[in-house]
Order: structure tokens, then C-alpha cells, then sequence
């Protein structure tokens, strides 16, 4: 699975891509934040909460109990703020 | 009806002539320019960098501009959205709309601003003159929707 | 804060890079620029004169300028309208702001157009290609204020 | 008293300006008005239908009923279509 990074989410984890495979348990977007948040101590920081990440999924903005399809691109990253 | 992500900075003079040249319909061109502000006497904020999510903002500018298309009559439209390190003083982002009417053209113009400001995938870190970079929290707007999440402060 | 009432063509581009150059207080800079429409598929217009009021022109334009700053905290604004002859394509009005947020420089310049349109001392008269001239009819808005004097339509 | 007209006020009468001396019974916009319709057949097409008049004091818009003051500058035109 394919998941980017942007914004001080990718700074705290220190690497903007990485290829994760999850258990066959995480089903949703807020299913994989929780997950990520226990692989290393920069993951436990950038989702320590989850009040401040937002997720898309295959360039569209998602909701956290969106569920994953297969072969997605996910991202995650703070509330934008450009303009 | 066009849109550009780049680096480089633009010329909204030259955008606005070259958007309304040639079509006798249009009666009316709306802009606006954001620009990168000057808040040193605050903050010591010298410059930023504004990244973005590639892909993802060419589709999501390319959505809304679809969606103003529907509301409005527009004969044409344009947004530019800068991404990389800038300094005070430099444009960050421009929106021109073109329309027969007055009105179409002003009320899509800050449409494309309004959203382009809450749903394009854009992060800003601002530099302060002593070398630090912090990332800009996003505005009150959005903990609307951050709380279904959750309800802590952003760090 | 600029007003000029002028015959000669301007150039949009200039004017707005002009406003902005300098002041980093500025964070965005909203414009509209009017141009010469095409009607001539429904009415064979090919140009038009724009008359005024000379002296009561400029009096009107600075006081509702006057009055946009005191409404919105505006860096610099600006108003150019043209009068005489004019083709179709060529730009008629430029009304320009800048402020420290896109809110205020939006609706300050739409505020100054829809001032421009129903209280700036200025008659169209427009020719069609068979060279005949007429008076353009005032819009439905100011038939309200014409209630007090009578009610016979315009001729 | 100076009296000016634009547009197709200007158009019917066939002056821009003209210097006129109204009798003392002549104290508002709308009567002078009124007494200058009755200058000649021009001043009367022009003036022949006042809700299509619009008035000016000194370079302010004013209303009809208006008195006009000594030595003003009065601008008789029809309802502004300019931007």
C-alpha cells in the first residue's frame, strides 16, 4: 500500500512515501492512522492526534471511516492552508 | 479556462491582457493577486515555502473551475497557484474570471479564492530571520470539520 | 488612493502592478476592468461616446472613494473611467484595491463598481454601424428613484 | 443663473449651458424646471417628462423639491448610465 506524506506529517516521519502492508484488520482511513502511529517513534508524533490530520484517498479528499480500495494511493496531512 | 501550477512567478498584468484579449462577448474581468505579506514587525516571518500535493492539486483546481463554469457564465477563466520558497512582496496566486456581466465575474472571482484557500492541498512554512521554519496552522474554519475527529489542539 | 478621469486608454496590467509595488502591508490586490461588449449581432453597435460631468466627476469619484476606506482598512485603491469615443474591445472603467485581506479588497471593489454604475455623472451614447446614434436607457434600479418625479417612460 | 445639461437633455435643447434669469416665483429644482420647458420647443421635449430628469446643485445630486440657492451652479441630465 502507498502512502504519502505532505507538510509537517511528512517532517515528523522524516520521508514523504513510504510502501506499508497492514494487517488484513485495517479496513478504513482512521483504521491505517492508528495503525501507523505504532511503527515509529516520528509516525507516533505526526498522528499522535488525529484531530489535525486530513486523508485523501487517490487525490480525493476522504472521511477517517472511508474504507481503503485496493491498489490506492493514500495521503496524509495537516488542514491546508494555502492561498 | 486554465490552470497552472508552477514555481515561477507570474505576471498579473500580462495574465489579465492576454485572458481578455480578443473576445468582443466579455464585458467585465475580475482578479485578485494574493501576495506573500509582511509580517516581520510580528513575527520575523522573512519568507515561505508552500508545498503542495502534485496531482492532487492540478485535480482539484481543475474540479472547482468546472464547478464555477456551472454557477457562472463565464467566457474565461484562469487560475495560477505558486508553489516553492518565496520572499515578501512576491505573488503567490491569481484568479481572473471574464464574464459579459459584472457580477459573474466578480462572484466566481472570489468563489475560486474561497476555495482555493479551504480545498487545494497547499501547506505553508513560513522561515523567521533567525533560520527557523514553522508550519502555519490552518484557520478556524477547518476545525469544523476536524471535529469528527477528535477535539485537541493542533501541534 | 487615485482617481482619474481621463479620455486615453489604460493599460490594467500597469496599473495594477503599479498600486502594489513596495508595499508589503499589501496581501492581496482585487481588480475589475470594463470593457466595450459586443452587442452588435443584436443591435449593430460598433462603438460609443462616453459623456460626463467634468468637475462633478471627480467630486462624486473621490467622495465614494472617501468612503471605501472608511468601510474596508484598504492600503491603496484606485479609479480610472475614460470618457469619448470607444470601440468594442477597448476598456471603459478600472477600479483597483489592495489590503491586508482578500475580503476587504473584494468587496471594497465591487462596493466601488456598483457605485460607479448608478451614481458616476457618466451617458452612453451609442453608435451602430449604419451611423446612427442613441441614448442609452438608465437600468431598471433608477426607475425607483425616478417614482418621485412622475411615472411616463423615458424617451 | 447658470444652468448645464448633458446627454440627451443637452442633445434637445442643443446647448450645453446657457445663462437664464427665471422669475422670483422660480425657488426650486422643479420649478425651474417647469419654467425652463416653457423656453422653447426644445427646452420642451427635453423637459416633457420629468421622472426622466435628474438633477445637480453645485455638483451634488439633489431631489426636485430642492431651493435653489444663490449663485449655484444647476446640471439638468438624464439618469446616469456610465461604468
Amino acid at each position: 500500500m502507498n502512502v504519502l506524506y505532505f507538510a509537517w506529517v511528512r517532517t515528523k516521519i522524516g520521508k514523504g512515501r513510504e510502501d506499508v502492508t497492514p494487517p488484513s484488520t485495517v479496513v478504513t482511513v482512521a483504521d491505517l492512522a492508528a495503525w501507523l502511529r505504532q511503527q515509529s517513534p516520528g509516525h507516533a508524533e505526526a498522528f499522535g492526534n488525529l484531530a489535525c490530520i486530513r486523508a485523501a484517498i487517490n487525490q480525493e479528499f476522504v472521511e477517517p471511516d472511508t474504507p481503503i480500495p485496493a491498489g490506492a494511493e493514500i495521503a496524509f496531512f495537516p488542514p491546508v492552508t494555502g492561498g | 479556462m486554465t490552470v497552472r501550477i508552477q514555481a515561477e512567478r507570474f505576471d498579473t498584468g500580462a495574465e489579465i491582457d492576454t485572458l481578455a484579449a480578443g473576445n468582443t462577448a466579455i464585458g467585465g474581468v475580475a482578479s485578485f493577486t494574493g501576495y506573500v505579506r509582511d509580517f516581520s514587525t510580528e513575527s520575523g516571518v522573512t519568507a515561505m515555502t508552500l508545498e503542495h500535493y502534485p496531482g492532487m492539486t492540478e485535480r482539484m483546481l481543475e474540479q472547482i473551475e468546472t464547478e464555477a463554469r456551472q454557477r457562472w457564465q463565464l467566457e474565461a477563466s484562469l487560475i495560477i497557484h505558486r508553489y516553492g520558497r518565496m520572499t515578501v512582496g512576491e505573488p503567490i496566486v491569481l484568479v481572473v474570471t471574464a464574464a459579459s456581466h459584472r457580477q459573474a465575474a466578480f462572484e466566481s472571482a472570489e468563489f475560486l479564492m474561497d476555495w482555493l484557500k479551504t480545498k487545494a492541498p497547499f501547506w505553508k512554512c513560513e522561515e523567521t530571520a533567525d533560520g527557523r521554519e514553522h508550519w502555519v496552522d490552518a484557520r478556524e474554519s477547518d476545525d469544523l470539520a476536524a471535529a469528527r475527529w477528535g477535539g485537541l489542539p493542533c501541534g
